[in-house]
C-alpha cells in the first residue's frame, strides 16, 4: 500500500476515534450537570470494551471470510494471520474498523440518558455490540444485503439506523424519566462536542475510501457541505417556526447532516450533498419532536437525529447515486438515470436492519430488565447520577 | 442596628455599590439569588421544545447599619437601583440584636 | 497527485474547518457569560452559510480561469468541470479553499460582539464574502497584486488584513458597547480554543503548500517557532510592563505568531519565524491597547491582533524572503540579498486591500444600520444577547 | 521522502503540539478551580520556551552527530545544515522531536501543581530540558544505553520515567500543599483532556515510525488496544475495590496505557499491547496511592502515572518484543524466545535515567530554592495561584 | 410584615412554587445554599483518595409576607416540600420592620 | 430563637463547621457570597486593561439556635473563623419568631 494510503487510514482511524469523546461532550453537555458524568462514562466506556472484543473476535467474526452471507467465523481471532509489519494496511483497517465497533453502541447512551443502570449498560455494550452491531455489519459489508445491490459508504445503514432504532427499542423497555427534560447544562460544551464530531468526521467519512484518491476527496466534499447545508436549513426552520435561531439547532443540524451524509458520501457527487443535507436538517428538526407525541423517552433524540438521518440518507441514495461520476460498480441513481431497483435495495436493507435491531435490542433489554435491572432507584434519579453511580461531582469550585 | 437587605437587578450593583461607597458605607455583602415575581420569567427554547424559567436573575445585597443611616441607606439603594420597570426589586429592613467584628471581637455598632 | 499529498491536502481542509470551532471558543470564553453563545452562533452560522456560496459561485469567481486579472467567472458553477473522482487533487483543494472562506468572516466576529444584531450578522456575512474576500482573495492569488510580485503564502492580506481592517469599519459604523468592556467568563475555553487553533494552523499554513513536501515541512516549522516566539514575546512584556504573564498574554502572543507567520510560512527559513513571532508578539501586545486611545470598540482585538499581526508578517516578508531557499520564483527580501522592491509590492498590496476591504465593509454595515438596524436594543445588550437572540441560555444547573 | 511519509510525520507532529494543550485541561480539570490558570500556564509555557531552545541548540546537542556516545555538539546550531527545502524529511523530523521536547517538562507541572512559584518554574523548565532531557535522550537514542540494546519506541525511558522521577524529586524539595487536596474542579475539562491526549497519541507513537509504514501502523493498533485495556482494568479495580466506576478512573487508565505502551509501540504484537495495558491500569492504579504512605506530595500523580506506568511498559518489554514480526533488528522478549538479555538492558537503562534525573533536577530545586525560592506565600497558596500569580480568574459570571 | 425562610431539598423548589403561585403569593427569591445538618453528607472517590463532602445541596426560598398570611405561607410550604426523609430543611420566620418597592418607592404591605 | 449568620472567609468554612460540630451544634447552612469592605477587592488585567474587581469571595454561614446557646456558638465562629487580618468577617444574630422542621412539622427548639 503507497505511504500515502496507510498515512489516510491512519489519521481517519485516530479522527474516528476523537469522536467519541466529541460525541461524549455533545451529549453530556445536553444533559444536566448532575448527570454529565454518567453520560460521559457510557461513552468512554465503549471507548474501553469494544476495542477489546473487537481484535479479540468482532472483526473476525464480522468479516473473515470477506465473502460469506451472514457472519464470519474465529479464523482472524486475536489478529492472529493478520501478521503483516511490513505493509500495515490490513492492520490499520482493523484499527479503523474498531472505532466504528466502539462509536455506534455509544451512540445509543444519549437515549438512555439520565436513567440507566450504569452496570446495565456495562452489560448492553458487549451484547449489543455482538447481537446486533456485528450481523448487520456483516450483512450490508459484503454479506447477503450488501450482495443484493444496496450500498452503504460509511455506516448509516449499519451503524446510524442501526443505533437509532436500537435507541427506541431501549427506551421503550426503560421507560420514561421521572424528572423529564431539562436545557442543556452547558452549551459551551455541546459545541465542543459538535466541533470535534464534524473534524472527526472527516475521517470517518472519507476515510471509508481507504485510501487518499478521488473518491475520498469527494466524500471529504460531501461531508462538508451536507453538514453545513443540513445545519442551515435546521437553523432557518427554529428561525422561522420558533423565532430564534438556535446554537443547539445549529449543532443538532450538522450532526443530522453528517449522519444523513455518512451512507452516501462515496456515492454521490455535485450539488447532491446539498440536497441531502437540506432534506435530512428539515426532516430531522421535525422528527425529533416526535417523541412528544408518540410517548417515548428518547431523551437527547437518538432516534430523531440517528434512526430517521440515517435512514433518509441511506434511502435518498436510491435518487442521488452517481456511478458514472465514481466508475464504481454500484447502480443509478432516480434522478441520474437509474431505476427504482437502488431505491428498493436501500428499503429492503434499511428495513432488515430495523426489524433484526429493534427485536434484539429488546429482547436484551427485558433480560436485563427481569435479571440485574436497568432503572437506577428514583431517589438516585432525583439526585444525578454522577454521585451515586460514579462516586463523582462534575464540578466543584 | 439593623440589616438592610435589597433585591436589585444584576447590572444595578455596580450603581448601589458606586452610590454606597461616595456616601461612605462602608460595608456591603452580595450574593447571587433567582427571583421570581410580577415579573415574568422566560422562554428557552430548545430543539423545538419549550422551558418556562421562571426565576429571574437577581443580585441581593446585605448592609448591616446603625438605625440612624437605615433611611438614608433605603434612598440610596433605591435611587441607584431604580429603572422604573418591574421587576426593580425590593428593600426590607430587620432588626439585628448585636454584631461582631471576627478580626477584633469588637462588638455593637464599632463592628460594623 | 500522489496519494501523500492528497492526504496532506485533506486533513489539512479538515485542520482549518476544526479552527473555525476552535475560533469560536477563544472567542467566546472571552466574552460574557451572557453573550457566549451568540458569539458561538456568529462563528458556526460562517460554517454553514460559506460552504454553499463557496461551491456555487464564491470558488469560480475567485479563481476561474486562474489567470485573469480582477474576478474569475461562473464556468465553475456549483463545481461544474470539476468531475474527477479519479484524482481528487481539484476538489481537494476546492475545499481546502472553502474552509479559508469560511474561517475568514468568523474573524471580524470578535470585534462586532456583545451588540450586533444576529440577523445583520447573517446577512454581513455572505455580502461581505463576496464584497471584500472573494475579490481580494483574486486579486492577491494569480490576480493582478500576485502578478506583480508582491506574495502572500496562506492568507495574511488575503485573510487577516482583509478581516481586520473589515473589524474596524464595522465597529466604526456599530459605535461602543453600553456595556462596556468585561472580562473573560472562562479562561479553559479560550484556552481551549487556543490549543485548537495552534493545532488547526498547522494545517492552514503547511497545508498551503498543497503538496506534503518540503516547502510544507519549512512552512509546519515556521508555524510552530513564530506562534512560540509571540507568545513568549507577549508574555515577556506583560511580565515586565504589568507584573504578570497571563494565560491570556499567551494566548494572545500565540494567536498573534500565528498571523503574522501566515503570509510568510512558505517563503521564510532559519531563525526568521523567531524574529517575525518575536516583533509580531511585541507589537501585537502594545497595538491592543491602540484602541483605548483611538476610541473604537474593537471589543476581542481583531484589529489589534489580525490587523496589525497580518500586516507586520505580510510587511516583514519584504525582509525576511529567501527564495534561494526555496528554489522558489519569488524576490529576495532586504535581508537576504534583495532590494526594497518586494517590500514595496506587498506595501501596495496591503494598501489595495486595506482601502477595498475597509470602503465596502463601511458601505455595507451603513446600508445594513440604515435598512434593517445593526444593534440589538440596550435592554437586550445589558440582558445579554443569548437569551434575546437566541432563546438559549449557556449554563443551567 | 515519499508525500505519504512526510505527510505523515508533519500530522503526527501536530498532534503532538496538540497533546500539550490537552494534559493541560487533563492536570488543569483536577486542579482547583483557583489554580488551574497557573495549571494551564505551566504546560502552555514549555510550549513557548521548548521550541526556541529546541532548535537553537536542543535538537544539535541531542542529535548531531548521531553516533556519538554522549551528547551531540552545536553543528546544528538554529537548524544549520537543515537547508533542504525540496525534500522537508529532517525539518519535519526536527519539528516531531522538538514537540516531544516541549511536552516532556509540562508533564511535571502536575505534580508541582498549587504550590509552586511561576517565576521559579519559568527557569527551571530550560535548565531541566538541557540538564535531564537533552542528555537521556542522546544516550537512549544512539547514545551509550541505546547502542548497548536497550530499546525506547516512542520515549518511555526518556520522557515518561525521566518526567516522572524528576516529578518526585522536585515535590521532594518542594514540600507538602498547606492546602491539602481537593477533587476536580471540572471533569469534563478532564475529560477534554483525556480525549485529546488519546487523540494525539496515535502521532506520539505511531508517528515515531518516521513513516507510514507497517511498524506505524502496528504501533498505532498497540496505541489504541493498550489505552483501552488499561483504562478498563483501572475501571475494574476501582469498580470492585471502591464501589464505583469513575470518569477519573477511566482517564487515569486511558493515560496510564498510553504512556506504559509508548516505549513498546513498535516492539510488540498481536495480544501483548492488551497485557501490558492490562497491567499498566491495575499497577499505576494502585501505585497513584503510594504517595499517601510515602508521603510525598505529588499533587496530580504524575509519578504514579508516568513513572510508574513508562517503568513498567519499558520493562516488559523485555518480554513482549518481538523483532521477527517487525524484521527487525532488537532483541527477543523472554515470551517470544529471547534470554533476558533485552530485560537486563532495560532495567538498566532506565537505573540510569531515574538516577541521573533524579539527582540533576534534585539539584536543580535546591539551587532554585535558595536562590529566587520555589514556593508561593501561604496566603497566595490559600488564596489560589492564578490571581496572584497571573493576574487573572478562571471564570466570571 | 415578617420574612418567611426556607431550606429546602433543590429538586422540591419547583413544587413549591407552584403552591405558592396557585396560592396567589406574589413573590419568592431564591438562591443556592449548602446545608449541613442530621443528613449526612457523602464521599466521593478520586484515583482511590476519598473525599468527605459534608455538605448537601439546598435551596433557600425568602417570601415577604404581610402577618395574617404566614401560617398559611408556612403551611404551604411544608406541605409542598415534605417528603418525609430526613433533610428536608426548616422554616422559621423573622419579623421585618419595614419593607420598599424600589421601582415606586411604595413602602409597607403594599410593597409586598 | 435566634439566627446567628456569619460572614466568614472562604478556607475558614471548614475550621468552623468542625469547631461547631465538636460543639455539638446540630446544623449550618451556607452559601457563597461576595463581600465589599475594608479588606480591598483586587485588580486584574486582561491584555494590559486593568478591571477592579471590588467584591472578594466570602461564605455565609447560617445557625439557628436556642437563645441559651447563642453567645457560645458566636464565641466559637469567632474562635474558628479569626486570622487576624481584615476581611474575616462578621457575625450578627436576629431574632426569630418561629421555627419549622419540615420533614415532622415539629415547631419552636424542636425543630432546630
Ligand atoms: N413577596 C416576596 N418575597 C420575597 N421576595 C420577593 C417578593 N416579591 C418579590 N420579590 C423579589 O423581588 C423581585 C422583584 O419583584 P417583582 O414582583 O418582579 O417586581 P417589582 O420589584 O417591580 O415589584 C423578585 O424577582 C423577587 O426576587
Ligand atoms: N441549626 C440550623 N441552622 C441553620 N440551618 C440548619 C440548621 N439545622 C439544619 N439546617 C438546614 O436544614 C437542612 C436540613 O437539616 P437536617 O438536620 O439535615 O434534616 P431535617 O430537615 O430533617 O431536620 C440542613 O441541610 C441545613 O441546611
Ligand atoms: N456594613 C456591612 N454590612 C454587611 N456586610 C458587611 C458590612 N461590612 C463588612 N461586611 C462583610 O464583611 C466582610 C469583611 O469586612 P471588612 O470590612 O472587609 O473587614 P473586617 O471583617 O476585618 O471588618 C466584607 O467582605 C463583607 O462581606
Amino acid at each position: 500500500m503507497e505511504s500515502g494510503n496507510l498515512a489516510w487510514i491512519l489519521i481517519s482511524a485516530a479522527l474516528v476515534l476523537f469522536m467519541i469523546p466529541g460525541l461524549a461532550f455533545f451529549y453530556g453537555g445536553m444533559d444536566r450537570g448532575r448527570n454529565v458524568l454518567n453520560m460521559l462514562m457510557m461513552n468512554f466506556y465503549c471507548a474501553l470494551i469494544v476495542p477489546i472484543l473487537w481484535v479479540l473476535v468482532g472483526y473476525s467474526l464480522s468479516q473473515v471470510p470477506f465473502e460469506n452471507d451472514f457472519l464470519g467465523n474465529f479464523d482472524a481471532f486475536m489478529l492472529k494471520n493478520i501478521t503483516e509489519a511490513g505493509d500495515g494496511s490490513t492492520l490499520a483497517t482493523v484499527a479503523f474498523l474498531g472505532m466504528f465497533a466502539a462509536i455506534t453502541p455509544a451512540l445509543i447512551s444519549g437515549a438512555v440518558a439520565d436513567r440507566m443502570k450504569f452496570s446495565a449498560w456495562a452489560i448492553f455494550v458487549p451484547f449489543w455490540l455482538f447481537l446486533a452491531y456485528v450481523p448487520i455489519f456483516k450483512w450490508v459489508y459484503g454479506g447477503w444485503l450488501g450482495q443484493r445491490g444496496s450500498i452503504d459508504f460509511a455506516g448509516g445503514t449499519a451503524i446510524h439506523v442501526n443505533a437509532g432504532i436500537a435507541a427506541l427499542a431501549a427506551v421503550l423497555v426503560l421507560g420514561k424519566r421521572k424528572t423529564g427534560a431539562a436545557p442543556p447544562h452547558s452549551m459551551p460544551l455541546v459545541m465542543i462536542g459538535t466541533g470535534i464530531l464534524w473534524f472527526g468526521w472527516f475521517g470517518f467519512n472519507a476515510g471509508s475510501a481507504l485510501a487518499a484518491n478521488g473518491q475520498a476527496a469527494q466524500a471529504f466534499m460531501n461531508t462538508f457541505l451536507a453538514a453545513a447545508a443540513a445545519g442551515l436549513a435546521w437553523v432557518l426552520v427554529e428561525w422561522l417556526r420558533d423565532g430564534h435561531p438556535t446554537n443547539l439547532g445549529a449543532a443538532s443540524g450538522i450532526v443530522a447532516g453528517l449522519v444523513a451524509i455518512t451512507p452516501a458520501a462515496g456515492y454521490v457527487s455535485g450539488a447532491s450533498p446539498i440536497f441531502i443535507g437540506l432534506i435530512a436538517g428539515v426532516v430531522c428538526c421535525y422528527a425529533v419532536k416526535l417523541k412528544n407525541k408518540a410517548g417515548y423517552d428518547d431523551a437527547l433524540d437518538v432516534v430523531g437525529v440517528h434512526f430517521v438521518g440515517g435512514l433518509v440518507g441511506s434511502l435518498l441514495i436510491g435518487f442521488f447515486a452517481d456511478p458514472d461520476f465514481f466508475k464504481g460498480s454500484f447502480e443509478k441513481g432516480l434522478f441520474f438515470g437509474g431505476d427504482a431497483g437502488l431505491l428498493l435495495e436501500q428499503a429492503l436493507a434499511n428495513g432488515v436492519a430495523i426489524v433484526w435491531s429493534f427485536v434484539v435490542t429488546l429482547i436484551l433489554m427485558l433480560v436485563l430488565k427481569n435479571t440485574i435491572g436497568v432503572r437506577v432507584s428514583d431517589e438516585t434519579e432525583f439526585n444525578g447520577l454522577d454521585l451515586a453511580e460514579h462516586g463523582e461531582t462534575a464540578y466543584h469550585s | 442596628m439593623k440589616l438592610i437587605t435589597a433585591i436589585v437587578k444584576p447590572f444595578k450593583v455596580d450603581d448601589v455599590k458606586d452610590a454606597l461607597r461616595s456616601a461612605g458605607i462602608a460595608g456591603v455583602t452580595a450574593s447571587e439569588v433567582r427571583g421570581f415575581g410580577r415579573q415574568g420569567g422566560h422562554t428557552e427554547t430548545y430543539r423545538g421544545s419549550e422551558y418556562a424559567i421562571d426565576f429571574v436573575p437577581k443580585v441581593k445585597l446585605e448592609v448591616l447599619a446603625s438605625d440612624s443611616d437605615v433611611q438614608r441607606i433605603v434612598d440610596l439603594i433605591t435611587g441607584a437601583a431604580q429603572t422604573g420597570k418591574i421587576g426593580d426589586g425590593k428593600i426590607w429592613v430587620t432588626s439585628v440584636d448585636s454584631v461582631v467584628r471576627i478580626r477584633t471581637g469588637e462588638t455593637g455598632e464599632a463592628a460594623i
